[in-house]
């Protein structure tokens, strides 16, 4: 569904250059539910971006569904990392989610996807009236009601809390196996990786490569209480504990 | 005749006078490059302005020594209360018909064949409610028509001819030099204004400000006499006019050959500034006459 | 170089037009006899001497325009009583037209430059003063909150938040006055009859010199697209960090 | 209280310039009084009919072909910089004609009615606004961008012309009085009646306390219309004052 | 050194009423670390924005070394949850950094806290070409080389991946105790809020009162493996997180 071939990236400009991604080549299946970590800086919102059809890359393609990426692909959605600049501060909540939606279920799947964030009451409010983590809901509320194919996120629960966090979590997991989702997941919370993913991909520091590929053979029906109280899970959050270690290092 | 303030000697007093770049200005350029002014101790800059706006709040100021503007303006002017007088006559029209240095034009074929013909119709005039539309209105009242029913509309002379050319007035009201560009262009001339209105009309003067009248009036004396040696330079010497035109306008020197020059006789013709008067009222561009002897030298 | 080929494509419907008949080549005439005229004009000093001084008026009333439109501008739109306090004066002055204002100019300072700049001032002052009020006020919150709580002084928040901020609007403005100052330097010669370009546009005009005029006024626009390329290659210096400039690459 | 404001200055300026113009002699620069007088017996009776609806008429015509005009035009050139380069010497040459001798031309495509006058305030309206449309296009804030782009909303109707619309504003307020000044400079050609014709009719006429009442007309006009206009503006930027607003209650 | 008496917050405007700080009262002693803790959308940011003088309150005051709080107290320095828009696109990193400083410790000051955050190579870069987590590193160095008196932070370390957080929570701590700063630290992770405070402060949802207030009993030095390790601190983060759960459910 996903390829990623070769992939490079350099920054060059306003007396900077940076080598943001040296050579990524990686792949995801139809529907698999992948979460990337790496340090900060490393490059994961410019591989997104790529992916995304956002940024062309220095080198290398990308491909989705067959289709080489040059715009924008049909289906696909993202929840940028700058979540409150990507909401249109002179559209209402509702009218933010509605808006890439037509078709007789607009009204219903902006509803509903803004019910399933916590934030019905918040449908008439302009989006600078509401908090970070309120925001960055509205964000997450747009991309679910698209009903994409392919969901990119960016660190899309960096701005709210424990509590709402794990709920977000399971949500996210129950919508990528109703709609059958292909899903890069960027995330800075290792728990969170192992957590939501089928595998984990770790990618190094700048000049940015894939340092490891890990599966996650937790059961498909994960709970927060179980799966995260599982020997295996904390099994697999070490080894992704010390690659990371080992990326910063290096 | 003692002056209040007499210029030092071997020292010209410095005069400004406010004129517009036109044919009707050639005397007093002439008369500059003569030594008439020089040799009455006048240092005479001539400062050249598009028209009345910025000549004739210039002279009541004291920006400039004296103006040129035509007759009409002058009333109006006057009848406003403005502290101002002629002192020397500017130009004045040749007084033939069809020979005059302004005229209404129309198109070769149009079926307006005199000044009659004008009535109903749309003419083109530089300003309204001034010179032009009154002495026009004069021409088709003289040849039988009603003067009330021609309507006049606001166009810059150079932008006449073109106008009449695409159809967008019947008729034009210009001077030279468009009198002659508009013909070259195969316009016809259905009457010469400014004959219709009064015999050897007074079109345009120099004037000055009651201040400067006042205070030195040697110096008013002096322009006078020079403006008028000037003005009888100009009407002898025609030769001498159109080569002076081309140095201070753009009129292309084959153009200046053709054009018709207007009379420059040295006394403003008192009767025709009464017709003016005359007519101003009549057209109702002020309600009461001035007093002329108070606008007249 | 795309802009050269615009500017060949518009000169070849100057050219295209009067030969075509699509408007009378005696009032219009086609762009080669325009370059001719100009070829005859530049020959004689007084077109440089008109030039010159058209050039100084010019850059005498935009240099105060502009000063005074920046310090007012930033005064006014940091006080937001001042604001309330001038708003509606300044919606009674700005539509004044400067034509009203010619016999005022000329009682004042007679057909000299310093009537002239009088117009010129009073008409592009209001593009500079309009534009960096509304670029004052398009401050960020969250950035103006910042420098509140980081204590900057109102010198320093004036300089480094409150300017670059209203800089893209006052560039605009810059422009916008650069050019109605260009307008009302060549309006106010052909009308006062102040030295310069404009003067000599008169006196082609009102002697039916149409290519010698045309000439003159393809000399303002050329002016116009000079001034351009300058304030361009300004902005690019200036406003590197603004979205418009930053190429990702 | 803030009526008060609005007026103070205003009021301190008549006083100001009715005491100190009371006893002038000056034929150029007559007492307020007399003008005061002047403008009641001008402008209260047929004139308003007769000269000024017709030159507003124009005037609206005028403004409102610019604003089309300079929009539609500013967002393809903001949008697209190849076109801006080819365009944009061009259009500086345009810009620095001055009305005055561009009118022959107009006359001589347009004729000497009504169309003339529209065209003669069309191209003095529409630089404001189309450079502040130009620049307000250019600087909309790249992730909206991105995220029109990725969720195939439309860009120029829901995200360009709603980002820009702070600046094209700018423009639009900036053209409102330039339409007032091209509408007085348009009926100085080939005109018979108007507003502005009468108050140059007036100058020429030295009726000199008449023309200084229009003068103070075309004022009050410029007041009348930017109030009107700040209504048009608190609805279409309500996001913008209220996302400005809303983070400065102090 | 921090008081907040009774303070109430309702914000009212474009049709959207929401009573975001019901009553709050509590105080921080000089030097004190405090942390708070609450769902998303409770107020907590709209607190701080009231203690740095930003926002009036609609109730109730704040006093900042006894003094009133009615605009930006001296020496007081604020992190931004909105990272991004708190810093000056025009100037470069150390620019922005230095921004508040003054005096002849400036450069040195600006240079030593951007090494502290792992920045010093992009001194020289403008902020929209870093990435969320550098940004965010960015404005939490112009805070540190500010050298405050009261410090807040509002979830400063939200878009750093695991292993430069809890460098940073180390950082904190390390300046805290240097300089003896008063910090005022929101965060969404309930561990960091033990590891890192004297005190948490536990918020209800909106409208918000004080749910809880918990001493951190744990030993001044801390580290991330030894303090995390510990039992106290598993039962402390326990003790929060029930508590957080409450809110919710109440
Ligand atoms: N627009 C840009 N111009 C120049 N350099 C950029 C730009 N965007 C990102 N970079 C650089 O590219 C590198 C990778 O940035 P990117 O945003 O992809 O990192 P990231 O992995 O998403 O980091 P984070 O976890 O902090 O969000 C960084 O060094 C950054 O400075
Ligand atoms: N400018 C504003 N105008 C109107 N309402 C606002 C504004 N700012 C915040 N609110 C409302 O106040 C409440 C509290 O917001 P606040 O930003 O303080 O929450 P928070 O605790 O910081 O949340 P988060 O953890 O998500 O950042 C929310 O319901 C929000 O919608
Ligand atoms: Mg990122
Ligand atoms: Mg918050």
């Amino acid at each position: 569904m996903l390829e990623v071939n070769g992939l490079r990236k350099v920054y060059d400009g306003h007396g900077r250059r940076v080598e943001a991604l040296a050579d990524l080549t990686f792949k995801l299946d139809d529907g698999e539910f992948v979460c990337l970590v790496g340090p900060s800086g490393c490059g994961k919102t410019t591989l997104l971006r790529c992916v995304a059809g956002l940024l062309r890359p220095t080198a290398g393609e990308v491909r989705v569904a067959g289709r080489l990426v040059t715009g924008p692909p049909d289906g696909l959605a993202v929840v940028f990392q700058e979540y409150g600049r990507s909401l249109f501060p002179w559209l209402r909540v509702h009218e933010n989610v509605g808006l890439p939606l037509s078709g007789p279920r607009k009204p219903g799947l902006g509803k509903e996807a803004l019910a399933a964030v916590g934030l019905a009451e918040a449908r008439d409010a302009y989006p600078w009236q509401l908090s970070g983590g309120m925001q960055q809901r509205v964000a997450i509320a747009r991309a679910i009601a698209f009903e994409p194919k392919v969901l990119l996120m960016d660190e899309p629960f960096a701005a709210v809390d424990a509590q709402t966090r794990a709920d977000l979590e399971d949500l996210i997991r129950e919508v990528w196996r109703r709609l059958g989702v292909t899903l890069l997941f960027v995330t800075h919370d290792i728990d969170e990786a192992v957590y939501l993913g089928q595998r984990v991909i770790v990618l190094s520091a700048s000049p940015t490569t894939i340092l490891d590929t890990l599966d996650v053979d937790l059961p498909a029906g994960r709970d927060q209480l179980t799966t995260r109280a599982a020997p295996r899970f904390t099994q697999l959050r070490g080894r992704v504990y010390t690659h990371i270690q080992q990326a910063r290092t290096s | 005749t003692p002056t209040p303030t007499p210029a030092a000697p071997g020292q010209p007093d410095k005069v400004a006078a406010g004129v517009i770049a036109i044919v009707d200005v050639a005397p007093i350029y002439l008369g500059k490059q003569k030594g008439f002014f020089s040799g009455r101790n006048i240092d005479l800059d001539l400062q050249t302005s598009q028209g009345g706006a910025a000549i004739v709040p210039g002279v009541v100021s004291g920006q400039f020594q004296f103006g040129f503007s035509n007759v009409t303006s002058l009333i109006l002017a006057k009848s406003r209360g403005l502290p101002i007088r002629m002192v020397s006559n500017g130009v004045a029209s040749t007084g033939k018909d069809g020979a005059d240095f302004g005229g209404v034009l129309v198109k070769a074929d149009s079926p307006i064949r005199s000044a009659k013909d004008l009535a109903g119709r749309t003419v083109a005039v530089n300003t309204l409610k001034n010179i032009g539309d009154t002495t026009v209105r004069a021409s088709v009242r003289k040849a039988g028509g009603d003067p009330a029913s021609v309507k006049f509309v606001e166009l810059a002379f150079p932008d006449q001819p073109a106008a009449l050319a695409a159809g967008r007035v019947d008729a034009i009201w210009v001077v030279e030099p468009f009198v002659t560009a508009a013909k070259a262009q195969g316009a016809r001339l259905v009457a010469s204004n400014y004959v219709d209105a009064a015999p050897d009309l007074t079109v345009a003067a120099y004037f000055t400000s009651q201040e400067l009248i006042a205070k030195n009036p040697d110096l008013v004396k002096r322009f006078k006499e020079a403006m008028a040696e000037s003005l009888a330079y100009a009407a002898a010497h025609p030769d001498e006019v159109r080569a002076i035109i081309g140095t201070y306008t753009q009129i292309a020197a084959d153009v200046t050959t053709k054009i018709t020059l207007p009379a420059w006789p040295a006394e403003i013709n008192k009767a025709s500034v009464q017709t003016l008067t005359d007519l101003a009222v009549q057209d109702k561009l002020l309600e009461k006459a001035p007093a002329l002897d108070e606008l007249l030298p | 170089m795309r802009g050269l080929l615009g500017a060949a494509g518009f000169v070849a419907l100057l050219e295209a037009a009067p030969r075509l008949g699509l408007v009378p080549a005696a009032y219009l005439p086609p762009a080669s006899r325009i370059a001719a005229a100009l070829g005859e004009e530049v020959r004689h000093g007084t077109f440089w001497v008109a030039l010159l001084d058209t050039l100084q008026t010019w850059a005498y009333g935009l240099a105060v325009a502009v000063v005074c439109g920046v310090a007012a501008g930033m005064l006014i739109g940091s006080v937001p009583l001042l604001r309330v306090l001038t708003s509606s004066t300044v919606e009674f002055l700005r539509p004044i037209p400067s034509v009203a204002l010619i016999p005022l100019a000329v009682l004042l300072y007679g057909t000299g430059r310093t009537a002239t700049l009088l117009l010129v001032v009073y008409a592009s002052f209001w593009q500079v003063l309009v534009q960096v009020l509304h670029g004052v006020a398009d401050v960020d919150p969250v950035a103006r909150d910042t420098a509140h709580s980081l204590r900057l002084s109102p010198w320093q928040r004036l300089r480094t938040l409150v300017w670059p901020t209203a800089l893209p609007y006052t560039v605009t403005g810059i422009r916008l006055a650069t050019s109605v100052a260009l307008i009302l330097t060549i309006t106010g010669e052909l009308i006062i009859g102040t030295p310069g370009l404009g003067k000599e546009i008169a006196v082609a005009q009102s002697s039916g010199a149409v290519p010698a005029m045309y000439a003159l006024v393809v000399v303002t626009g050329l002016l116009g697209v000079a001034v351009n390329l300058a304030t361009r290659s300004g902005e690019r210096r200036l406003l590197r960090w603004h979205p418009s400039q930053r190429v990702a690459v | 209280m803030k009526a008060l404001k609005v007026i103070a200055l205003p009021a301190v300026l008549f006083a100001g310039w009715w005491v100190l113009s009371a006893g002038s002699k000056d034929f150029y620069r007559p007492p307020l009084r007399t003008i005061l007088v002047a403008f009641a017996d001008t402008w209260f009776g047929a004139r308003i009919a007769d000269d000024v609806l017709p030159s507003l008429a124009r005037l609206g015509a005028g403004y409102a072909v610019a604003l089309v005009l300079g929009i539609a035009a500013g967002v393809v050139i903001g949008r697209h910089p190849a076109v801006r380069e080819t365009v944009e010497p061009v259009l500086e040459f345009l810009r620095a004609v001055p009305p005055p001798v561009l009118v022959p031309i107009l006359i001589l495509v347009a004729g000497i009615g009504d169309l003339m006058k529209v065209l003669v305030i069309v191209s003095g309206c529409v630089w404001p606004i189309l450079l502040n449309t130009v620049e307000g296009v250019r600087a909309v804030d790249g992730v909206l961008a991105d995220t029109c782009a990725v969720y195939r909303v439309p860009p120029v109707r829901r995200m360009v012309l709603r980002a820009a619309s702070p600046q094209i504003v700018t423009g639009a307020r900036q053209a409102l009085s330039i339409g007032v000044i091209l509408m007085v400079i348009s009926e100085m050609f080939a005109a018979r009646s108007g507003l502005g014709f009468t108050v140059v009719q007036f100058q020429r006429g030295f009726q000199i306390p008449e023309m200084w009442s229009g003068v103070l007309l075309l004022g009050l006009i410029g007041v009348a219309l930017a109030a009107l206009f700040r209504l048009v503006e608190r609805s279409v930027l309500r996001w913008y004052h209220g996302q400005r607003a809303a983070e400065k209650q102090h």
